[in-house]
């Protein structure tokens, strides 16, 4: 009956497992000096593509760069994982049948966990651009950040509230069904509690319900509050801004670094998000010559405005070269070589990294950054340092 | 003007019709009958392009309308009221009517409505509700009417009679007869072969997905083996 | 009769005779060190696709309803099993009975536990599910399949489960909320799901669940309760007029297909060392579904080559680059068209034919 | 005043679920099939309004007409290359084959419009209404909606009930083979039922970005969802069954959110889906399925 189905169908599968056996053995010998294999891994489809497209770009950038300087060489292979951690270790595995030698990724929370556990296993030093919970990094000598944590992100932001007096009552909307999100929300909650901060409001949406913020909006209005905190994405922060406007609410809004990102919207009416705050580490209209000059490489060759992601993903691939320039590493060095050298610099303190996304980074024991975070408010549509 | 031969039809692995040939002249009332399941209906279905013939030819006015689709055969003025009548249920009588003459651009919709409400007073007095509440009989009648309303030259009719009260087939087949004589010709699938046999002009007698037995229609009525298998005696 | 059944079990031998093969070519492989880590990653990710397709043919194929939530099922079994394989590891580290602290620590007892408590739970749940679900038809209860998915996601994505000396506390607003003692631990954490779990999968255990799988999906197709809900399936009215005992098998078969699909969530759960409820979610059944289909609806031997096939592909298709999900939707619609053509079909059915003259042909029934 | 607030809030979500559900609802009645690519149409009938506007300059009304007319020929051949030769295999194969579709469009749209959000700037010109001192606002775009909504409701009764394609419809929709013996073209109408599916889902997907005006590639992949479900909540195949399903399926939204809990807004949703299949297992204004024996 569907034999002829069958037989295709088993030709397929052998093939494709042809495919794959044969990638395992297929050795790949780049020509001239021979470039050190950086593995790259972040959604580049679905709908979290937004966030591993820019790490890519920015990575890319920063690879291209420093091979034009001539001296350490790097090869990056970024393989997509659609934001999902069993498409994520799939990817792990196509690179290290590649030959990866370091990890720049990855580029989301919960993929990044399922990898960094193997990461460490296989011992291959793995720089998180973005994934930014502490469970990425817990437990795992190898596996470094380079954005600031969510707890952290939780912290400084009730710690900037309550000293700069930005707001008497607070109302928070968040994602329940988002790690970043949540993250950043309990810690800013206890914090908030300890710091007396009056939190008079706290609704939540999901990526499924994230059209309608009416009614998150007209509790924090109910009561009372002159403060919305948002740690969200950009995303739907420009519909809750906008929806506020619609209705006549104008509470001040403060948002985490997930809010970068808003100005560079095409289209995006900046006036909604006039007197935004926002603490990022990134400004893509800083006027600092090295975030100018990624700004523009960037503009012309993917059409965009670059957000924090691909400035992440840039320093990510910069500090790798900084830990590494004066090394005597090579393409054969092995994996977990380059691992321990690189935890042995990560952690040392004499190791600091200046980069688009903050200056004088040094990195802790346990792999989390410490950069000092920018307050930055929004003034006609351009951020200003809020100090 | 309709000529079927050698028409082989499949279902899956069973051979439904093998090897039919018939033809239907001008003017003419032929008649198939069958056991159930004979092949009666799937030969009219393939006719009318409803299924395709695996081998064959079928010519209608002698132009081959074996590729054709179902719709555009309706266009050369073959109309086919299927078995089980088929009416749109939740749809009026009127609308029902309506879309018989669906093929027909160039005839005018009312007097051919009027035409067939003169036949069936009781589709008139019903005319706006659905078909679906009707009764068998109105069915039976609305699905002539339908059938009326396209103006056939050729009309097949795949058991007019199933289901309804004697007096009511009688009525059927009264109007068959009288639609043969005002210019349509009829090819009529029965299992009332006595009754088929009574107003045809010819008849096949079908067993199995085979034409065993054809003729004219006395000589039918007066075949022993047509009167054991079909008459009842 | 007697030919048929032998035929089916012919048939029911060659499925068994197909994994078995293809696990021992894998193991010789594997021993050779001839595998990609990127097929080796991916060996019990397929075992675990498979025991779902094969479970969701159970209530598609054989059940004739189409199911749009089965990845509900796998999220029920994958975080129940989660949870237990967390809480025994952490009851073998409090122990003081010796035997138990030994069992707990052999990882394939607590596999075994936790697929087995992720599928008694799934089942129960396909049970709680089945109820309404069974009493609709056609589109209408594939919609309602999907609002359990849906329902079963979003309910999972803010649960809280943390342990400590008290016990088990569970909370559906914020991790805060477990209020647990110093030293207890957050099992499960809302939208993160479940972190750090000991990996505890492997290839083999994902073969033998295949294999558990099969000889309960096969004898109950087989079975009188089998032959019943398929006479259901293909007439309903002819057998309501057989009764309730109809609904009891339509729902065993739902509950099976729940508790199979429960343990294969488990499995999953336990191949990685984290594990959310986004993962769950609409696609996810969904993709599941197409390895059915694709495979042949009632046709178990087609739902496993289906699910390997599906589940290597999009990863063959890496080469493709930012291209490779387009084309993976591409070949997607092409192998349903090129599927259904109906003079391939003509041809497939020819070929068949001259091949079925000198091989045992597969059971009709058993196809759409 | 809140409730009322809510209300409109419901209404206005409701109204556009509505006008999806509407496409749905015509293919399905018509085609019996689940078209799950419909969401991402939309999707590209909002990318479509955005280039037109911002690219092109373009006035948004010939934003919107433009976004019909490519959404329209989508449509089509859409229905003509992947649903066409399907037309005799089993539903699910035509339902594989449209998530297929969904996958492809989204992708593409990946691929031409890169991932990054643009910000949609709505195409309606009417300001907010503003009621009892401004505390209860009615955007323009909401009462756009729900006059579009009752316009589209109004066009596709007239089509289906009064005109000849609308009549070759429903006759598909109740027996094939008995559509063809009249004449009808089942290819035929099932591609023009497309068609106007296809533009419904244009002004479907303008109508979201403006109410709520941002667009991804997966912008309409849950909105479509939602309104699939909308579509079975009146009754699938029912044109005023898709209207009221859309429209409560929005009120309960969001009263979920408002009296019950953000956090478990979906479930309540699903739930009250369940509740009500339960209670009429063929939707709210759906008919009964009849059986043929």
């Amino acid at each position: 009956m569907k034999r002829k189905f069958y037989f295709t169908f088993v030709v397929t599968l052998a093939l494709c497992l042809a495919l794959l056996v044969g990638c395992a053995d297929k050795p790949s010998k780049p020509t001239g000096t021979a470039p050190i294999k950086l593995g790259g891994i972040g959604p580049l489809t679905g709908g979290a593509a937004v966030y591993g497209i820019a790490v890519a770009n920015g990575a890319k950038i920063a690879v291209d760069e420093i091979n034009a300087l001539g001296g350490i060489q790097f090869e990056l292979n970024f393989q997509d994982d659609e934001h999902d951690a069993e498409k994520s270790v799939n990817a792990y595995n196509v690179l290290k049948d590649w030959g990866m030698q370091i990890l720049v990724g990855t580029v989301t929370t919960d993929p990044c966990i399922a990898v960094a556990a193997e990461s460490f296993k296989d011992r291959i030093f793995t720089l998180t651009p973005s994934a930014s919970s502490p469970e990425v990094v817990k437990g795992k000598d190898n596996t470094f950040q380079m954005c600031f944590s969510d707890p952290y992100q939780g912290i400084v932001s009730a710690q900037y509230i309550q000293e700069k007096k930005l707001g008497s009552k607070i109302a928070i909307i968040y994602n329940n069904s988002d790690a970043y999100s949540t993250g950043i929300y309990e810690k800013f909650i206890s914090e908030a509690e300890t710091r007396n901060l009056e939190v008079v409001s706290t609704t939540t949406f999901t990526n499924d319900t994230a059209n309608d913020f009416s009614v998150q909006l007209q509790e924090a209005q109910n009561a009372g509050a002159d403060l919305i905190f948002l740690p969200i994405y950009y995303e739907p922060s420009s519909l809750i801004l906008a929806q506020a406007k619609a209705t006549n609410y104008e509470p001040k809004f403060f948002g985490v670094d997930g809010m970068d990102g808003i100005l560079e919207m095409e289209n995006f009416d900046t006036t909604l998000a006039e007197g935004v705050m926002l603490l990022t580490p990134f400004a893509a209209d800083a006027q600092d010559e090295r975030t100018a000059s990624f700004v523009k490489k960037y503009k012309e060759l993917h059409h965009d405005v670059p957000n924090q992601f691909a400035a992440d993903g840039y320093d990510v691939v910069y500090a790798i070269y900084e830990a590494l320039k004066d090394k005597d590493v090579t393409a054969e060095t092995p994996a977990s070589e380059l691992c321990t050298q690189l935890i042995e610099i990560f952690t040392n303190d004499k190791f600091v990294f200046s980069g688009l996304t903050g200056n004088n980074m040094v990195w802790s024991k346990n792999g989390e950054v410490a950069k000092p975070p920018k307050g930055m408010f929004i003034e006609n549509g351009v951020y200003v340092g809020m100090d | 003007m309709l000529n079927v031969s050698g028409l082989q039809v499949f279902y899956g692995n069973i051979h439904a019709i093998k090897d039919v040939s018939f033809y239907v002249e001008e003017g003419e009332i032929v008649t198939l009958i069958g056991a159930n399941g004979a092949g009666k209906s799937t030969i009219l279905n393939t006719v009318s392009g409803l299924i395709r013939p695996t081998a064959g030819t079928i010519e209608f006015l002698d132009h081959s309308i074996l590729n054709l689709t179902p719709h555009k055969i309706v266009r050369k003025r073959l109309a086919h009221c299927p078995e089980g009548r088929r009416l749109f249920l939740q749809m009026s009588v009127e609308e029902n009517l309506e879309m018989g003459a669906y093929a027909r651009d160039d005839i005018d919709m009312d007097a051919e409505m009027a035409d067939v409400f003169s036949r069936f007073p009781i589709l008139e007095e019903r005319r706006t509700q659905l078909a679906g509440s009707l009764s068998g009989g109105e069915q039976q009648m609305l699905a002539m009417g339908r059938a009326m309303m396209s103006k056939p030259i050729l009309l097949m009719l795949d058991e007019p009679s199933m289901g309804l009260a004697p007096i009511l087939v009688e009525q059927i087949f009264d109007l068959i007869v009288e639609l043969n004589e005002t210019g349509t010709t009829i090819l009529l699938v029965e299992q009332n072969a006595q009754m088929a046999l009574s107003i045809a002009d010819r008849g096949y007698v079908l067993e199995t997905g085979s034409i065993v037995t054809m003729g004219n229609c006395i000589d039918l009525l007066n075949d022993e083996r047509v009167k054991k298998a079909y008459l009842g005696g | 009769m007697k030919r048929l059944r032998l035929r089916t079990n012919v048939d029911n031998w060659l499925t068994y005779g197909l994994v078995i093969v293809a696990y021992i070519a894998v193991r010789l492989l594997l021993a050779g060190g001839n595998i990609s880590y990127a097929l080796q990653g991916q060996l019990v990710p397929i075992t675990v696709y498979i025991v779902m397709a094969v479970s969701l043919n159970l209530t598609v194929g054989v059940l004739g309803e189409l199911s749009l939530g089965h990845a509900g099922f796998m999220s029920v079994g994958a975080f129940s099993g989660a949870i237990t394989a967390t809480l025994l590891e952490l009851l073998a580290d409090t122990t003081s009975t010796t035997w138990i602290r030994l069992g707990l620590s052999t990882p394939w007892i607590r596999l075994s536990l936790a697929m087995l408590i992720g599928g008694i739970i799934a089942g129960i749940f396909g049970f709680l599910v089945g109820v309404p679900v069974l009493r609709l038809q056609g589109d209408y209860l594939a919609i309602v399949t999907l609002a359990f998915g849906e329902i079963i996601k979003n309910v999972m994505s803010i649960l809280y489960v943390g342990y400590d000396a008290n016990g088990i506390r569970v909370s559906m607003d914020s991790a805060n909320a477990l209020k647990l003692d110093e030293g207890g631990t957050i099992i499960m954490n809302g939208p993160m799901g479940v972190i750090g779990i000991t990996k505890l999968s492997s290839f083999t255990a994902g073969f033998i669940l295949i294999l558990i799988t099969l000889i309960i999906v096969l004898n109950l197709i087989n079975s009188r309760a089998g032959r019943a809900i398929k006479a259901v399936r293909d007439d309903k009215i002819a057998t309501e007029s057989v009764g309730i005992s109809v609904w009891r098998y339509r729902m065993m078969a739902f509950v099976t297909s729940a508790t199979l699909a429960g343990a294969a969530g488990a499995l999953y759960a336990l191949n990685y060392s984290s594990v959310v409820a986004r993962k769950f979610d609409f696609n996810t059944s969904i993709l599941v579904l197409v390895f059915v289909v694709l495979g042949g609806m009632g046709n178990i031997r087609g739902s496993i080559i289906a699910a390997t096939v599906l589940t290597v592909l999009p990863e063959v298709l890496r080469a493709f680059n930012e291209y490779r999900m387009l084309t993976y939707a591409v070949i997607l619609i092409a192998v349903m068209l090129v599927r259904n053509n109906a003079t391939l079909q003509h041809v497939y059915k020819q070929i068949g034919a001259r091949l079925s003259k000198s091989l045992p042909t597969r059971k009709k029934g058993s196809e759409v | 005043m809140d409730f009322l607030s809510y209300l409109i809030s419901g209404i206005s979500l409701g109204s556009i679920y509505a006008i999806i559900a509407l496409g749905y609802t015509m293919v399905y009645g018509i085609a019996r099939m689940l078209n799950f690519a419909h969401g991402d149409v939309i999707m590209v009938g909002a990318y479509m309004s955005f280039m037109a506007t911002t690219r092109f300059g373009w006035h948004p009304l010939l934003s919107v007409l433009f976004a019909m007319v490519v959404c329209t020929v989508l449509g089509i051949v859409i229905e003509q290359l992947a649903y066409k030769p399907l037309r005799a295999a089993p539903s699910l194969a035509v339902l594989i084959t449209a998530i297929g579709v969904s996958y492809f469009l989204q992708n593409a749209a990946l691929l031409l419009w890169s991932a990054n959000p643009k910000s949609f700037s709505s195409v309606v010109p009417f300001d907010s209404l503003r009621l009892f001192n401004g505390r209860l606002i009615i955007s323009g775009t909401t009462i756009v909606s729900i006059f579009v909504c009752v316009i589209i409701i109004l066009a596709l009764n007239t089509i289906v009930n009064k005109t000849k394609i609308g009549k070759a419809m429903r006759a598909v929709s109740e027996d094939k083979d008995a559509a063809q013996l009249m004449g009808v073209s089942v290819n035929r109408t099932i591609s023009i039922t497309f068609a106007i599916g296809s533009a419904l889902a244009a002004v479907a997907g303008v109508l979201l970005c403006s109410a709520y005006p941002i667009l991804m590639p997966t912008t309409g992949a849950m909105p479509g969802i939602k309104a699939f479900t909308a579509a079975v909540f009146g009754g699938i195949g029912s044109i005023p069954g898709a209207f009221l399903g859309g429209i409560l399926l929005g009120i309960i939204e969001i009263f979920g959110k408002a009296y019950i809990s953000t956090q478990l807004s979906d479930a309540i949703v699903f739930a009250v889906l369940i509740i009500i299949l339960i209670v009429k297992p063929t939707g709210l204004l759906g008919k009964k399925v009849l059986v043929k024996v």
